[in-house]
């Protein structure tokens, strides 16, 4: 089973050198942290900057460099910062390559729901409906089950759509799961030490199972 | 172009009960302090602020919640204030959330005069209820309106005398598609310049768009999310 | 009777503090010669500047420096930059405030022809069509008749339009007229040695007289 | 990135027959002259150019018309042609006439994804035959279509080896509108330097939707209307 950081490692080799990648808050953040040397990545924060650096060092915050998390950053060398609207523009026109979010459930064709539980807590959607409407590759970072023990991943979603038929792969702390064109999450990799019925109890929606089912590596 | 202001006082004298008002940053990042502070103490009410957060709960436009002046807020995400998410649950405070591209194109769209703009976000979503969609080259897109702001407020870096203004780093975010769009524009700056001074093509915000500008003192600045590492071992 | 000076320097009269003005080109262009000297005024050029200066120094001429009639120009202090998009959107939201262009025809309802002779001659309507389609206020600058002796002051436009019911007033050698909303040129003023008659006689639209007609003071 | 490329030649090296080219410049300025050149070397042919003009005689798109390279023009003025205007009376050449606020917006709405956009422009015009109108708050609209150009090919005064641009005074005109429109967009740059080297608050195109950079050498150009003042005794 993975850890957060496990999930962040795993999703890091789906980024090829050149590739412009949007990361969203929380483990998706953390994918930064993996992407190897010497590759050409450019990290697009969608409140306006092409060029993402590493967390400032202590007593350099600069109170007007932040990414979509709010958070202190700092800006590489061939940087580009823009506004709102051209953020937004590029993401639409699909100049960005790959895009990594949470979410809190994504159903079996590829929709998922991240942005509002009724009742109960309404943050809002921020950038995850552009990004999820517009990008042709999404993957979902998320945990497999919820804190109730449900799974996330279902037939159909129950909470409000943040976007629909849009995520291409979903990598949780069980697994890495395709959503397939015609419905259905095909089992592509195994995390370390966890069997294929674990996965499958832990999986609401239709898991599709073609062969002997690799362990990931990495 | 006698666009400069002494204070924002003056700025915002005329701002009155009702109106719509569009407020640029980024969480607290390029926000207009000076302004909210001069709107916080005129206590002006029913406003309606179209904004991508709502502050914190000390801070931003929080401020203006806690006081009870907004009767609607349009924004993207506003998970940062409990004072909000109150107001929100009992019902006191309207609240219509717009995805955050779909919030900075309807800005643009108002100041470069389109009416509407199409963009998929929001298709398949309750967002879409009521919009007209239309399908091009196989893709749906939702129709959203430009909107309709009596006043934007924004933070600049540097300014000039023309009402040019010029952002720095991430704090530019929504402030430059707000300035177009308000019927009124007004610039708060921690530089105030005299016209000339700054290069015609580091301009961010042509002076047009700028009804109002004046220098901020003393900015706050708050940091949200203080993210830090350690200094290697040199 | 005006010379294309006198037409230049009567329209700079319409020109208020504060004003941001785009000028056509042929005469309009003229009209930034006659602006009084201490009136805060900014020339908008379609190509992408607020803020035209006047022609450079010979030997100081710089390529990339240039007004939407394609002229060397200089750049004032305090000017803007911007990309076409832009232009076109300040242009659209009606920030400029007053928009003096050449024309063919005008109509007594306010319709302007200006871009194309069929079978003859098509240099295409620039941005002519974006200025007279949203700006509030437009003034033609214009001969009253053309090289045939013809009316160019019409019931209606008999070239292919470049809008339509836009015009509010218009400059020619013979008069100042106001376009009414009801249809009809209000005659407003008279140039220096022209009598009433004869820019009657020039007219072939609805001229519209009200009273004593003053000549203007240029 | 891997964007930057040897030479014009490299740059166009894949532009096929029939291709649909988006080319900056106003008049002259800010014209790509270097890919203009390799484009006509190459003799690549029937190609539909999206350029708010069509070049002079013998500069610019000139050439290519001389050549008989061009199927379509989409401009909005095309004054300054007598090839041009033959070929056009003659039938040898279509054209496309677009008002030019409408040629911009259609390129930007290419660029951010927005697949139709309103304009005013053309309202009671030959150019609205055919058009979709609609009316907002009382006053109608064309709907316009974003282009779709196989090319965006642009001149900008400085480039970074990312593929960031910075254009110097009305050389910006259509480039970075074109830079965001393109399926592939190729910059053709004065002066090309490091990652680093630009500050990125003053880049006006983002790398991003740049995908081949070349340093150009030797400039041309040319100026097409001279208009100078005497120096005033001093």
């Amino acid at each position: 089973m993975l850890d957060k950081e496990g999930i962040a490692k795993r999703i890091a080799k789906e980024i090829k050198d050149g590739y412009y990648v949007n990361l969203g808050i929380g483990i998706p953040t953390l994918v930064a942290n993996y992407i190897p040397k010497g590759m050409d990545v450019v990290l697009q924060s969608e409140n306006g900057l092409l060029g993402i650096g590493p967390f400032p060092f202590e007593g350099e915050e600069d109170p007007d460099t932040i990414n979509a998390g709010k958070q202190t950053i700092t800006i590489l060398p061939g940087s580009a910062i823009f506004d709102s609207a051209m953020s937004f523009g590029m993401i639409r026109a699909k100049k960005v390559n790959l895009t990594i979010l949470g979410a809190m459930e994504v159903s079996e064709n590829g929709d998922i729901a991240s942005w509002k539980i009724p009742g109960k807590m309404v943050k809002g959607m921020g950038g995850a409906m552009d990004l999820v409407a517009s990008a042709e590759n999404i993957i979902v970072a998320m945990q497999h089950v919820n804190k109730a023990g449900e799974s996330k991943l279902l037939p159909e979603c129950t909470l409000p759509l943040t976007g629909i038929n849009c995520v291409k792969k979903i990598v949780t702390e069980l697994a890495v799961l395709q959503v397939l064109p015609e419905g259905g999450f095909k089992l592509l990799e195994r995390a370390p030490g966890v069997s294929v019925e674990e996965i499958e109890a832990a999986t609401a929606g239709k898991l599709v199972i073609e062969s002997d089912v690799p362990e990931m590596a990495i | 172009m006698l666009k400069v202001v002494s204070s924002a006082d003056e700025a915002v004298h005329d701002i009155q009960d009702g109106m719509t008002l569009m407020l640029g940053g980024f969480g607290l990042c390029g926000l207009p302090e000076k302004c909210i502070a001069a709107l916080v103490k005129k206590g002006v009410k029913n406003l309606t602020c179209i904004s991508n957060n709502a502050g914190v709960d000390d801070f931003g436009i929080g401020l203006m919640l806690k006081q009870r002046q907004v009767k609607k807020m349009i924004s993207s995400y506003v998970g940062e204030n409990a004072e909000f998410e109150r107001q929100l649950l009992s019902g006191e405070l309207e609240v219509e959330l717009v995805p955050q591209g779909t919030l900075a194109t309807r800005c643009m769209a108002a100041g470069y005069g389109m009416p509407a703009v199409f963009t998929p976000a929001g298709i398949g979503t309750e967002v879409a209820v009521g919009k007209e969609i239309r399908n091009f080259n196989g893709k749906d897109y939702l129709m959203e309106m430009a909107f309709d702001a009596d006043f934007a407020i924004v933070k600049a870096w540097k300014g000039d005398t023309m009402g040019n203004l010029v952002y720095r780093s991430t704090a530019r975010n929504f402030n430059p598609v707000m300035a177009m769009a308000g019927k009124v524009t007004i610039a708060e700056v921690e530089e105030l310049v005299e016209a000339g001074e700054i290069d015609p093509d580091h301009v961010h915000t042509p002076g047009i768009y700028v009804h109002r500008i004046f220098k901020g003192e003393n900015y706050e600045k708050r940091i949200e999310q203080r993210t830090v590492r350690k200094k290697d071992n040199a």
